[in-house]
């Protein structure tokens, strides 16, 4: 299992993400489910960003004193495009509880179930 | 061979669904119509083109792997049904008292075609995901256009699984540019490892994600609330475009032959569950729905046998559930509620194009829903694999008893007291059923040359 | 590669992660989830991702939890 | 499902997920295709100064720039398409004189700050999707102490329909000044320096501006959905 302690990182990332499933398997609010949904695109953020890099790089911002190995470059790129979808996708998420709310009164599933 | 269309095709609806808001009330749905139709235009061009070399286009100038690359292959012919049951859906809906024809919902749909449009022609993982997002939000938000109750939690269930599998997706794209350090799908296959359990799980959970995005059995439970409280116009597009994403999503991943066992069974299960729930509902849009999973099951336990037909039936049943989904819409808005009963008795047109729908969506010669659907149990049967091409025809005869029922109930049940002077649905409605009842039958007729066409 | 830094960060991150899976009170979990995102922008700067730890500050700390907060007090009361 | 079931799936999916991870290539190693493909062209190739990710994200990868502005924007009005209850927010508790004192002083700045990021992001850290959010959270902490009502006055009246999309305009623009220029969309023409600079800056206030516009109407939707 040695490999593993080698990328320690990638592990965290995985333990993040599966903490984020469960938020949004095992949680009886709506919105913590949500809360859990950012958690776990966070931590896929977290493996992208991690796969990217190098031992003892540099951010990869060019310049004069910037000196090789650079981070890779892409990694950020995607991840700043994946933070945007992520806050669109809850805000249009936390506007429909807004609706459910204003519908049902409630927002714990149990509660939902009966209504509905 | 590369042309300015191909961009163009993505940018010209989002642009139209951009300036949609500048725009006063009254001329929403006409710029709507009119922009989709120019969409289905350059998409024809585009199909065209693709006879002679496929079409791709390096963005930016930079040549792949080192730029993004869109390419106009046989699976993006798909952009033609899109365009064309969109721009007949804005038309269709300017009668729902829903906000579907508002700026704001014009917008929405306008934006999700062009993040389809994205999505069917990008040939970068990385751009694949990001207008599978685009088209997702906007699909979340068609389902919570209804003024039903209950569609905004319908709708926040569908966000919740969608975004869990677009999660998954991502991080399966993150570790196939983990593996290769390229996204650009032909050079990422070329350059896949052979094996490891990495690779298998970038596979595995591609395959889940999109599995779940085209509703397929058991990750479906999401699409019935969504697809029955969604406007009828609205559920042409969700039904018969946007859970097809999902199987082209399929078709794109790398590596899928490692799957084909699984996608047989998961397909075969989805077929015949799907095909049973739909004769159990007594709500017309809530069978559709579920006939929806099963053509869908049909399409993935095509996928394992016959490439070919699946990319046919999925293009053909595009057409066939939009024209039932708007047949319904017509049904529902004469009848003021969603009791249908007998209200097709003095509706003769939109009955019988329901009834050439039905007949289509079963898959008898020659209408468009057979030609896919005999190439899949050809291919299965080519495998030996008997016992499902004997379910595939199983599966039909479940679905011919649901139209049957449903044909009945809207045409010869006495319809209640209240509702005895209905009339035939108003033109802008009847219009688009017909256009795409008569393609579900002309495509049945062209089937065979499309069919070898796709094949090349 | 993981420096004592990056360990400790990581493993403050798992715990405010569990901690906000675990908080019954909503608006509780709002500002824990506000901590996990500032300390995510920690952890990205160390590892040289300026960028990102930016946007990560500004949109995941800044907007996602304001936009949390409104829902909450307008689902509370 | 029940916590203790989901926790059971949770952890059983935790086994193949942590051995693949331990089967990637060592991290941080640099001999991994990631770092000997295509981010390898980009470092030696690039631009010799200026902010490598910014390069990306608008020159050798636009399209996905594009398709992230086109996001948030359906976003807004998928939002917008379900705000048609409008329910009267509810009336803002009138804030402590110190912390509207501090918040008044304080707008100009972080405003001055945030359009540094959206112009800076070519040369350090930063760009107009973070100077966006930036501005954006600048609105909602006014609307958090001082109500929606004053939110909703800090925004342009008229002209907010054509700049809550300036970034997916920004990005059309481009795209066919890209064509023009260089014979392909979104291509940005090294052999016309100033309008190469000219149309990342566009570019990047489009983005700046739209954005803060977005994430401002979208808190305001929220507040009167």
């Amino acid at each position: 299992m040695t490999p593993l302690l080698e990328n320690l990182d990638y592990a965290a990332t995985v333990v993040l993400l599966l903490i984020g499933l469960w938020t949004v398997l095992a949680d009886s609010n709506l919105l913590k489910k949500l809360m859990g949904l950012n958690i776990m695109e966070t931590a896929v953020f977290a493996f992208i960003v991690t796969s990217g890099m190098i031992e003892g790089g540099a951010a990869p911002i060019l310049g004069p004193d910037a000196a090789p190995p650079f981070m890779a470059p892409i990694p950020h790129a995607l991840v700043l495009t994946g933070i945007v979808v992520a806050v669109s996708t809850t805000a249009l998420a936390l506007a429909l509880l807004l609706r459910v709310h204003r519908e049902f009164g409630t927002l714990e599933i149990d509660e939902l179930r009966k209504r509905w | 061979m590369t042309t300015h269309w191909l961009p163009a095709l993505v940018a010209i609806p989002i642009a139209g669904g951009v300036l949609v808001p500048t725009m006063s009330r009254r001329w929403a749905p006409a710029w709507g119509f009119g922009v989709l139709i120019a969409t289905l235009g350059v998409a024809l061009f585009l199909t065209g083109l693709l006879r002679e070399d496929t079409v791709s286009y390096a963005v930016g100038g930079w040549p792949p792997p080192y730029g993004i690359e869109l390419r106009f292959d046989v699976l993006s012919t798909f952009a033609v049904p899109i365009a064309l049951v969109a721009a007949l859906a804005v038309p269709f809906a300017t009668h729902s008292n829903e906000p579907v024809t508002t700026p704001e919902g014009v917008a929405v749909i306008l934006v999700g075609t062009g993040g389809m449009m994205g999505f069917v022609v990008a040939a970068d993982f990385f751009t694949l995901f990001v207008f599978l997002e685009v088209l997702s939000i906007s699909a979340y938000g068609m389902v919570a256009m209804s003024e039903e109750r209950g569609a905004g939690l319908a709708a926040f269930r569908y966000l919740l699984m969608g975004t869990v599998a677009s999660i998954v997706i991502l991080l399966s794209v993150g570790l196939l540019y983990t593996l290769t350090g390229s996204l650009n799908m032909a050079d990422v296959g070329q350059r896949l490892p052979d094996g490891g359990l990495p690779l298998h799980l970038a596979i595995g959970g591609l395959a889940a994600g999109f599995l779940l995005k085209a509703a397929v059995f058991p990750l479906h439970v999401w699409l019935p609330d969504a697809h029955a409280t969604a406007p009828s116009a609205v559920s042409a597009i969700l039904s018969g475009l946007i859970v097809k994403m999902g199987i082209i999503g399929l078709l794109r991943t790398p590596g899928l032959e490692h799957l084909h066992e699984l996608l047989i069974w998961v397909g075969a299960a989805s077929l015949l569950a799907g095909a049973l729930f739909a004769l159990v509902q007594d709500d017309l849009k809530r069978m559709l729905a579920y006939s929806t999973v099963s053509n869908i099951g049909l399409v993935v336990l095509g996928l394992a046998v016959d490439r070919t037909g699946a990319t046919v039936h999925i293009l053909n049943h595009a057409i066939i559930k939009a024209s039932l989904f708007l047949a319904a819409g017509a049904f529902i808005h004469r009848a003021g509620s969603r009791r249908i009963e007998g209200t097709g008795r003095s509706m003769p047109l939109t009955t019988s194009a329901f009834a050439v729908g039905g007949i289509a969506a079963i898959g008898i010669p020659p209408t468009g829903g057979f030609t896919g659907k005999w190439m899949i149990v050809l291919g299965a049967l080519e495998a030996g694999r008997w016992g499902f091409a004997v379910m595939i025809l199983l599966g039909a005869v479940i679905l011919a008893l649901c139209y049957a029922r449903f044909v009945v109930v809207v045409a010869f049940r006495p319809s209640p007291a209240d509702r005895e002077g209905t009339s035939e649905a108003p033109l802008v409605m009847l219009v688009p059923i017909f256009v795409l009842a008569a393609l579900s039958v002309g495509v049945g007729i062209i089937g065979g040359p499309f069919a070898a066409f796709v094949g090349k | 590669m993981s420096e004592l830094f990056d360990v400790v960060l990581l493993t403050l991150l798992i715990l405010t992660a569990l901690a906000v899976a675990r908080a019954r009170d909503l608006a509780a979990a709002a500002i824990l989830f506000a901590a996990y995102s500032l300390m995510l922008c920690l952890l990205w700067l160390h590892r040289g991702a300026p960028d990102v730890a930016l946007t990560e500050a500004a949109v995941g700390a800044g907007v996602t939890t304001l936009l949390f907060l409104v829902v909450i007090a307008r689902t509370s009361r | 499902m029940n916590p203790r079931l989901a926790a059971a799936f949770v952890t059983g999916l935790a086994v193949p997920m942590l051995a693949a991870m331990a089967a990637l290539p060592r991290h941080g190693s640099p001999d991994q295709p990631i770092h000997t493909h295509v981010a390898r062209e980009y470092i030696e190739s690039g631009p010799e100064t200026g902010n490598l990710v910014t390069a990306i994200l608008l020159d050798y990868r636009g399209m996905d720039t594009f398709g992230e502005v086109v996001v948030i924007f359906v976003g807004l009005v998928a939002v917008l398409v379900l705000a048609r209850h409008r329910e009267p927010a509810l009336p803002a508790a009138s804030p402590s004189p110190i912390v509207a004192f501090i918040v008044r002083l304080v707008t100009p700045f972080i405003a001055l700050f945030g359009f540094h990021v959206i112009l800076s992001g070519l040369e350090v850290p930063g760009g107009g999707l973070q100077g966006a959010a930036i501005l954006g959270g600048l609105v909602i902490l006014n609307g958090f102490v001082f109500g929606p009502q004053h939110a909703r006055s800090l925004l342009p009246g008229r002209l907010l329909p054509w700049l809550q999309g300036a970034g997916p305009l920004a990005f059309l623009a481009a795209g066919i000044v890209g064509g023009i220029a260089t014979g392909f969309a979104l291509g940005y023409p090294t052999h016309l320096p100033l309008l190469h600079e000219a149309m990342l800056m566009g570019v990047e206030l489009g983005i700046g501006i739209g954005g803060a516009l977005i994430f401002s109407r979208l808190y305001l939707a929220l507040e009167d959905a």
